[in-house]
């Protein structure tokens, strides 16, 4: 069943082109990893699919809905429905570099926000299943402390049960690890591979190339704008066609 | 040395009008300067805000007042006065429909403006306390005739001259009238306008005193008043 | 120019007794107390019996004029903070503008062109007297309210421009990611985060303001100090009203200091402000 | 006393000269503002220096003027130091068998605002002094300075660039706190415009000018004090 | 000659005793390395020498001339002239771990600062000079930079430079080289190893196992504010007499 489709994706600030064209389709249960050098566009195509930039050209489908676009008057789409966009922006449950859990909110405060204020969620409810999805990302013990007080790895797990809290259609995380000490990259993985296991739809754009031959079924190389190679992870990664990716590749050695 | 004068920088014609070059002019100038001639004294006249010339006078900041200020009880307890040396009946001012005359009665609900530590707002307080509904309290009589004017106040008090002047201009034509002449009261309005000494000062009591006469005598103080009244403005003995 | 409330509190609350006579508070102690007698044996205070219900009201005043004007400028603070970052033009540039006219003039001059300037206008407006404002338009208060509000407002307002734009981009990024709308976003992510940053200069400017009341007496509002400067008058006492209101003043900005280490002491144990 | 158009209120403005008085005028609350702001800066100095490095009874004594000055308002102390002030120095003067001084005037403006802003300058330059990194002034012991050599050669000019946005805020503030001196009767710009207003019953223009006068001296400053920081951090590395 | 003799240094820090009685001759050319673990005192017993702490006990003699000390009131010591103290500080040249050049100065003015400020050298003169040593550091290009705008590396070169300006008696180096990234690290030494061909007496703290080794004539190891062990480089260094001296040489491979 498809879920998040993306077809021709383009974006350009200013006179720079971005994103020539990206298309993407994710089905129930599929995990896609994003590689591609540092400016390939791999952060903009994600922030494209929930609208956080409004693509210049192409089209977005979620769970069989189209995003509607308009002109906004300087040149570039805005969506035609601001309400529709956020009702699909909320079910695009987003994982950034810098976690970015609100730091005037404790860890549970973070998690119930987005479902009590914008899904109208009863709060009673919203408290009990975020307790549950802390529990499960082991954060239990910290359900009232500030983010300020936790580690970089705690704070990304718990923007990850902040994600999970408003039932996503498909995950998108922007290099969640990478922003991590190399000792607290584990336990993040650990929690991400788990959701994989667990049948998530996810997009993941990434530079832990061995993680993302292991967890994905589908691995996108960004260069320049455009997917330069794409397919299962065993091909990309163990027999890249394009001279470019194979000197990506080889970097990482 | 020196003998410094204070006085409050603000405008209250015809006794002192300042021009755009910070000189000051005005029947109560020119009585400065004639007295500290026939003194012979090498007068300077130092500004004061109004509300802080008494305790500069005590603190020798300055040391004469000659600034039509009232030669009353009140003040008597902490300076000392020359001999008056004008004297001119205290007036009701307020806006042409009202109906105010000089009563305690007549001030009823109304709001009365006074410049601050001067023998109007000791009377006002005095007689018209209990009535009025609010005793407002200026810092500079100027102001007081703004209020007036703009409305926010219903009736003004002060020395007739003065009030005059107010009434010739153009806003005050415009708005008010007087509504009577108060009667005469030593303890607040005081015994006619003096010139305020530091306790003790007698010598220099003494040779202001010799002084005002004098030139009440030699015509000096005549000529001067013809320049800006046409009565005299020394009002009796 | 903001004292630290929350360090002084923190200190405060840690060691109230301990600190009470330690070498940290022993000259200000001696000083009070040396001073206290010299006042209270040689210097006159008899008129407090005449005029200590006129001085309460003054305080009244005074504080009233505190609260309310910078509640009110603080409310006005967060629009002007906010349209001069997210505002279209012909809303940021009035807001700058209205920053740096007030910022930029004596509050002095405001009150006065407010109260004498308007004023002088009034003659050639008849009907202002006979509208349903005019009884409070000819009160001085209302206008002692706005000068003050409105100065407030300016500086606050600089100081939530900053606070707003301080609030990382990624928090916010985070609420759209997360479907909220602008007024949402605003109301349960940038408001807060900004008033966090904003906390620490409140109580500054707020002695700031208490340090401002009495240039309202100039226009004939009865405020403590207007109650102390009659006192100078009518009992030609040239220290003993001063140094009455100055204890008061000190007393009123260490209340302010207090409440606002209070404050904030309610709502933020938790925040070191994050890193980013 | 008509609301007057434009040409009219600049009319005003011109011919009976009180423009040029209020030019006068501003000229004196420019030299007052920047008397007052440079003992400040003596005060805060030294007031500052004391705070850090002098003895209890020192440190606790600057404590006192500066949470005295920063709680009590402009406009009391402005009273208190006028009457005080003067009668203190004569005191001293008299002790001293010398002749009282005239407490008048520019000087006492001088004097009273000076000691209002060494209290704020003092707090400012502290807490410039402290950014200074440790390093910084070890190194000059290190090199056989003398501690007045120190202070003068490194410890002052290298917190300058901490200093400089508090100070340039005192400025503001120093020029506008001259228009409180009009409640003591002192001649300057706004007490000018208040003569003015009073003379002409053009009340509305003149306090209109005299704002628009402190404004262009605001800009002006703003843009003077930019320069001077970029100047004064040109030896920071600028991210 | 002798350059510099501290004998039976000791310091205490309230309760905390530093420094235990240390001693060290330096003749003219001597190179002489203090090694040891951290926290030994080796930093404290550096700043001794030149007065920026006060040491509580023992003597120091600066070419020949002993530094005079008082009571301070405190039960510690104090110089008894601060213009013997500053004469002898001038000619005792530190060069710090953090550089410490004055940030409000261009290289060329932190060069002749102290020259010209302190012992009263004509400026052009020291400017003469000051850019002869910013050449012979490598770095007469940068002399109008401030140091915000160098490497960490040219600052320290800078910072050498400067010490040589004051024609230092004998110079002390703290740990020059640690607070660089690694591929900064030998510009540095190479300044010090030449400085220390051309004979002049200098005093280095350095963590530079091998380099110390290399450039030093003796080298003294402090443990828990005592001498432990002392003597050449190839002894100390080839053959470890105390067990501690052996461990600590044993983490650095
Ligand atoms: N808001 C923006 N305005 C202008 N240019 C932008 C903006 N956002 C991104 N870019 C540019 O778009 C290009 C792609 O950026 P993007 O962040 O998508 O790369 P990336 O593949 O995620 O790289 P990285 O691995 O470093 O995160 C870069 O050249 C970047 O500078
Ligand atoms: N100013 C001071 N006050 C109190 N204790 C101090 C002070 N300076 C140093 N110490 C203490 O003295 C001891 C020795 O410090 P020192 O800096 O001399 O060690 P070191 O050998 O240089 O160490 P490192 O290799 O870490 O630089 C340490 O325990 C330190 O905490
Ligand atoms: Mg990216
Ligand atoms: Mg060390």
């Amino acid at each position: 069943m498809e879920m998040l489709h993306a077809d021709g994706i383009r974006k350009t600030f200013g006179n720079l082109e971005v994103l020539r064209g990206v298309s993407l389709t994710a089905n129930k249960g599929d995990v896609i990893s994003l590689i591609g050098g540092s400016g390939s566009g791999k952060s903009t195509f994600l922030r494209c699919l929930n609208c956080l930039e409004h693509p210049t050209g192409g089209e977005i489908r979620v769970d069989g809905e189209a995003i509607a676009f308009k002109p906004d008057g300087h040149g570039n789409r805005e969506p035609a429905s601001k309400a529709q966009m956020r009702r699909i922006r909320a079910r695009l449950a987003m994982v950034f570099q810098s976690f970015n859990l609100w730091n005037h909110m404790t860890l549970l405060e973070n998690v119930i926000e987005a479902p009590v204020h914008v899904l109208g969620v009863d709060r009673k409810q919203a408290v009990d299943e975020g307790l549950r999805l802390l529990e499960r990302v082991g954060l239990y013990d910290k359900r009232d402390v500030y983010p300020a007080f936790l580690s970089g790895g705690q704070q990304q797990r718990g923007a990850i049960a902040r994600a999970l809290a408003v039932q996503p259609l498909a995950m998108l995380f922007d290099e969640p690890t990478s922003a991590l000490d190399p000792e607290l990259v584990g336990e993040v993985l650990r929690v991400i591979r788990e959701l994989a296991e667990e049948g998530r739809t996810m997009i993941l754009v990434t530079h832990e190339m061995s993680f993302a031959r292991d967890v994905s079924n589908q691995v996108l190389f960004l260069h320049g704008g455009l997917v330069e190679e794409a397919g299962p992870p065993a091909e990309v990664f163990g027999n890249p066609k394009s001279e470019r990716l194979a000197r990506f590749l080889g970097s990482f050695h | 040395e020196k003998t410094r004068v204070g006085f409050a920088p603000e405008a209250y014609p015809p006794f002192w009008v300042a021009d755009a070059n910070g000189n000051w002019t005005g029947w109560e100038v020119e009585i400065i300067d004639a007295v500290c001639a026939e003194a012979k004294l090498d007068c300077e006249r130092v500004p004061v805000a109004w509300e802080g010339i008494i305790p500069a006078l005590l603190g020798g900041k300055i040391d004469m007042i000659m600034n039509s200020m009232r030669i009353n009880d009140e003040r008597r307890k902490v300076i000392d006065f020359s001999n008056k040396y004008y004297e001119v009946p205290t007036v009701v001012v307020a806006a042409k429909s009202a109906t105010v005359d000089t009563t305690p009665e007549s001030m009823d609900g109304k709001i009365i403006g006074v410049q601050v530590s001067t023998g109007q707002q000791a009377y006002a307080e005095k007689n018209f306390g209990a009535n009025a509904s609010e005793i407002r309290g200026y810092n500079t009589q100027d102001e007081v005739y703004q209020d007036l004017a703009a409305g926010r106040i219903d009736v003004a008090i002060d020395g007739v001259v003065a009030m005059n002047e107010f009434l010739k201009s153009a806003s005050g034509a415009e708005c008010c009238e007087s509504k009577g002449v108060l009667k005469r009261d030593p303890s607040t309005l005081g015994e006619g306008y003096g010139v305020g000494l530091r306790k003790g000062d007698d010598a220099l009591k003494a040779k202001i005193n010799d002084a005002i006469a004098a030139i009440r005598k030699n015509g000096t103080y005549d000529a001067i008043t013809k320049k800006y009244f046409d009565f005299d403005i020394y009002g009796g003995d | 120019m903001s004292s630290a409330p929350d360090a002084t509190a923190c200190e405060a609350r840690a060691g109230t007794r301990r600190r009470w006579l330690d070498a940290g508070t022993l000259t200000p102690v001696i000083a009070a107390i040396l001073f206290g007698t010299y006042a209270a044996l040689q210097m006159r205070w008899d008129w407090l019996e005449t005029y200590y219900p006129l001085l309460l009201r003054g305080l009244g005043m005074t504080v009233l004029l505190v609260v309310v004007t910078s509640s009110l400028g603080m409310l006005l603070a967060i629009p002007i903070g906010l349209v001069q970052i997210v505002g279209p033009k012909w809303l940021a540039l009035p807001a700058r503008a209205f920053c740096t006219v007030i910022r930029g003039t004596p509050l002095l001059l405001q009150l006065w062109l407010l109260y004498y300037g308007l004023g002088s206008l009034f003659p050639q407006f008849p009907w202002i007297r006979d509208s349903a404002l005019w009884p409070i338009l000819r009160q001085a208060w209302p206008y002692a309210f706005l000068g003050l509000t409105l100065s407030y407002a300016a500086y606050e307002g600089e100081v939530f421009r900053g606070a707003f734009k301080g609030v990382p981009k990624g928090q916010l990024d985070a609420a759209r990611a997360y479907g909220m709308s602008g007024l949402l976003m605003f109301r349960r992510i940038w408001l807060p985060q900004a008033f966090k940053r904003a906390m620490p200069t409140l109580a500054g400017e707020t002695i700031l303001q208490l340090k401002a009341t009495p240039l309202v007496a100039t226009i004939t509002v009865i405020d403590v100090y207007s109650v102390a400067a009659q006192v100078r008058q009518q009992t030609y006492l040239t220290y003993e009203p001063l140094l009455l209101i100055s204890a008061i003043y000190i007393l009123m900005a260490v209340v302010i200091t207090k409440v606002f280490a209070w404050l904030s002491g309610q709502g933020q144990d938790n925040t070191a402000l994050s890193k980013s | 006393m008509i609301w007057s158009p434009a040409a009219g209120s600049i009319a005003l403005l011109t011919t009976g000269g009180w423009g040029s008085a209020m030019l006068v005028g501003l000229a004196r609350s420019l030299t007052i503002a920047l008397g007052a702001f440079g003992l400040g800066l003596l005060i805060g100095i030294a007031g500052a220096l004391g705070k850090l490095s002098g003895g209890a009874v020192t440190r606790q004594a600057l404590d006192l003027y500066t949470t005295i000055v920063r709680s009590v308002p402009e406009l009391v102390l402005i009273l208190i130091v006028y009457f005080a002030g003067a009668d203190l120095i004569n005191g001293i003067l008299t002790a001293l068998g010398q002749a009282k001084i005239d407490f008048n005037g520019a000087i006492a403006g001088i004097v009273v605002l000076g000691v209002v802003q060494g209290a704020y300058s003092t707090e400012v330059i502290r807490g410039a002094i402290l950014s200074v990194p440790r390093g910084q002034i070890e190194a000059a012991q290190a090199y056989g300075m003398s501690s007045w050599l120190a202070l003068r050669r490194i410890t002052l000019p290298a917190m300058l660039p901490f200093a400089l946005p508090g100070l340039s805020n005192l400025w503001l503030i120093a020029m506008k706190d001259t228009a409180l001196l009009a409640v003591l009767g002192f001649g300057e710009l706004t007490q000018v415009t208040r003569q003015a207003a009073g003379t002409t019953k053009a009340y509305f223009t003149f306090f209109f000018a005299a704002g628009c006068m402190y404004l262009l001296a605001t800009m002006i400053s703003n843009l003077l004090s930019r320069r001077l920081e970029a100047r004064a951090t040109r030896g920071m590395a600028h991210v």
